[in-house]
């Protein structure tokens, strides 16, 4: 009865994974729709293998994370131009402008893909390198240790928060 | 030359110059942390530009989210490639001074 | 002045020259893999430049890409058995002499070779059980040689395995980051949807068994590192069966066609394609788990 | 307009010979593997404009696979320098 069930309920996903999956064929087919007979069994078994390796999760709001894509989107694209800018002006400058320091900040986000997605988003980000997590900790190298980099990175955690739908404002 | 050529222009010496600078920063800066983050950021913006400037001369869909597949690719490589370097190198600092 | 091409064409072969050197010459084996890596990347480009988008596909898979972990593996393996992984300086001299040997008797061949050779290859493609030419030959003109080739493959897997035991068992040392793992788990399913892609551009296009493998590999030697998954040992179960599919459906056509039309590996009109297909996705898997197991050999044992 | 693309890409091989510098210098291993990391990317870019300028769509599944690929050796690396640190 409970397998029924939990079928049931992944069959929806395993088949907009299959789309996705065909939707990634077509893009990297440059167009060309004559594999369809052959991209339909790979796209199959990709979307499979993907439903062993992320598990869907239950009860995701999703107009709220709709939402936080699309304000993170042009957050993301806009910082981490600025993050090449400003790495760009101090390596061209001639005396290496840097204050480096390492900090401690501790995350709300909860433990998974949001921890993820904020560490790799504050990579990309000026002026900020996360290096490992300890405990509820991020330990981040800063080029520029002067400023307060604590505002920024709550922001980063905002927005990484709303594409989860997890609440990480505090 | 058209607008959409002139823009592909522009955009591929953006992402020449992010490439140099990025190159520079490896070079140029005192540490290996510091020299991630010029890795990270610069290259991946450089070739982010580069990808829009071939995705408007090539003038296909297809071709221009395939690169942008390509992109992000390299980008959630890099991102992730730079956190193992870095905790790889805090972990040997740390094993130095023990 | 010089034209950018014939600049960039000039600047690769020298620094795929230096390069060469500079892994021959390095202090330490580490730089020397290091050197190896970056003259795999380049040597991928040079195969651009010189046309041979297949080649430079193989190169970029196996020369930047699986080179590398297989090399840093070894020294990681060697280090830890402390095998003095240094050659004495008669070897050195040796295998020096001899790839000097090699390389003359190269050159002496590619001069001497008649200006134009006439390209019956052009005339038989119509009649080939692939559009693509360089698969055409792989797989229905010199089908053969793949056969055999598989079956080195194989059979360096066994010598792997078979050596095993004279190195002690090293212990993972895992690399266990979050970030390393979700990324894994993005590109594992994408990994198997490029290798498809990649295996069906081969029938008419540059791509193929080959690049399909390896980018599997690549996704299942990933899938070690970053302790998702237990390891699993290759030699139990049904594994050694499927690493043998490539090969053993070889020999199956091979006998099939034999009994069909007289001839061993000349496919029945009609038919080619499809066999073609059935081969390139044995010989697919074969190359993924022979990767897998050239990598992980002497590791699964330990562990437990 | 392949003329340009060409000389885009020169630029890029000159970029990546110049990091060789850092490549053969050091100091530390992981500067040596940094590098790599950004001939992986530099190596992309160079595909895509020459699959631009030589009107090959083959070339961008080469640099598909240097994507895909780009993160395997440095964690080979890091499993390396793990070990070694024991």
């Amino acid at each position: 009865m409970s397998m029924t069930h939990s079928l049931l309920r992944t069959l929806p996903i395993l088949l907009w994974r299959w789309l996705l999956a065909l939707l990634l064929w077509w893009v990297l087919a440059e167009g060309d729709a004559n594999g369809l007979a052959f991209a339909l069994p790979v796209a199959l078994l990709a979307a499979l293998v993907s439903l062993q390796l992320l598990r869907p999760s239950a009860g995701r709001r999703w107009r709220v994370i709709t939402l936080g894509w699309l304000r993170f989107i042009p957050f993301f694209l806009l910082n981490s131009l600025l993050g090449g800018v400003d790495v760009a002006r101090r390596a061209f400058h001639p005396r290496l402008p840097l204050a480096l320091c390492i900090i401690r900040y501790p995350l709300n986000l909860p433990e998974g893909w949001p921890r993820v997605a904020f560490l790799s988003t504050v990579s990309l980000l000026p002026g900020t390198l996360s290096v490992k997590m300890e405990g509820d900790e991020a330990h981040i190298h800063l080029l520029d240790g002067s400023g307060d980099p604590l505002p920024a990175l709550r922001r980063v955690e905002r927005r990484v928060a709303a594409l989860f739908g997890t609440g990480g404002e505090a | 030359m058209s607008v959409a050529t002139l823009l592909a222009l522009s955009l591929l010496a953006g992402g020449l110059f992010f490439f140099i600078a990025g190159t520079l920063g490896l070079l140029r800066f005192p540490d290996q942390l510091c020299r991630i983050h010029a890795l990270t950021k610069a290259d991946n913006v450089g070739l982010g530009l580069l990808s829009g400037s071939l995705a408007l001369l090539s003038g296909s869909w297809a071709v221009a989210l395939k690169l942008l597949l390509i992109w992000l690719l390299v980008m959630a490589a890099g991102a992730t490639v730079a956190q193992l370097v870095a905790a790889s190198h805090q972990a040997g600092r740390e094993g130095d001074r023990d | 002045m010089i034209s950018p091409v014939l600049l960039f064409d000039l600047l690769l072969g020298l620094s795929l020259l230096w390069l060469a050197w500079r892994t021959l010459a390095a202090h330490t084996l580490f730089e020397a893999c290091v050197s190896f890596i970056v003259f795999g990347l380049l040597m991928a480009l040079s195969w651009v430049r010189l046309d041979a988008p297949d080649v430079a596909l193989a190169e970029a898979a196996v020369g930047a890409g699986l080179t590398g972990v297989l090399l840093l593996g070894a020294l990681e393996r060697a280090e830890r058995a402390r095998v003095e992984a240094a050659p004495g300086p008669w070897w050195r001299r040796g295998a020096g002499l001899s790839a000097l040997l090699l390389f003359l008797l190269l050159a002496a061949a590619l001069i001497t070779l008649p200006p134009r050779p006439p390209l019956p290859l052009q005339e038989a493609l119509p009649l080939a059980a692939a559009e693509h030419p360089v698969t055409a030959v792989l797989l229905d003109f010199r089908a053969w040689d793949t056969l055999l080739e598989s079956a080195v493959l194989v059979l360096a897997v066994v010598a792997a395995w078979s050596l095993e035991r004279s190195v002690s068992p090293p212990r993972p040392a895992p690399v266990c980051s979050e970030v390393l793992r979700s990324l894994v788990r993005l590109l594992l399913p994408f990994s198997i949807l490029s290798a498809g892609y990649l295996l069906w551009r081969g029938g008419h296009a540059p791509g193929g068994a080959f690049q399909a493998g390896t980018v599997l590999a690549a996704a299942g030697i990933l899938l070690l590192l970053s302790d998702l998954r237990r390891p699993f040992d290759l030699r139990r179960g049904y594994w050694p069966l499927a690493l043998l599919s490539g090969l053993l459906l070889f020999i199956a056509v091979a006998l099939g066609t034999l009994g069909y039309g007289g001839t061993a590996l000349d496919y029945p009109p009609g038919g080619g394609a499809a066999l073609v297909l059935l081969l390139e996705l044995g010989l697919t898997v074969t190359i993924a788990l022979a990767f897998i197991a050239l990598f992980s050999s002497g590791r699964s044992r330990g562990d437990e | 307009m392949s003329e340009v693309l060409f000389i885009a890409a020169l630029l890029l091989l000159l970029t990546i010979l110049a990091g060789l510098w850092r490549v053969l210098r050091g100091p530390a291993p992981a500067d040596r593997m940094l590098a790599v990391q950004l001939f992986g990317t530099s190596g992309v870019g160079i595909l895509l404009l020459l699959a631009e300028a030589m009107d090959e769509r083959a070339l961008r599944d080469v640099a598909l696979l240097f994507a895909l690929l780009a993160v395997l050796g440095v964690v080979a690396f890091v499993r390396w320098r793990a070990g070694a640190a024991q």
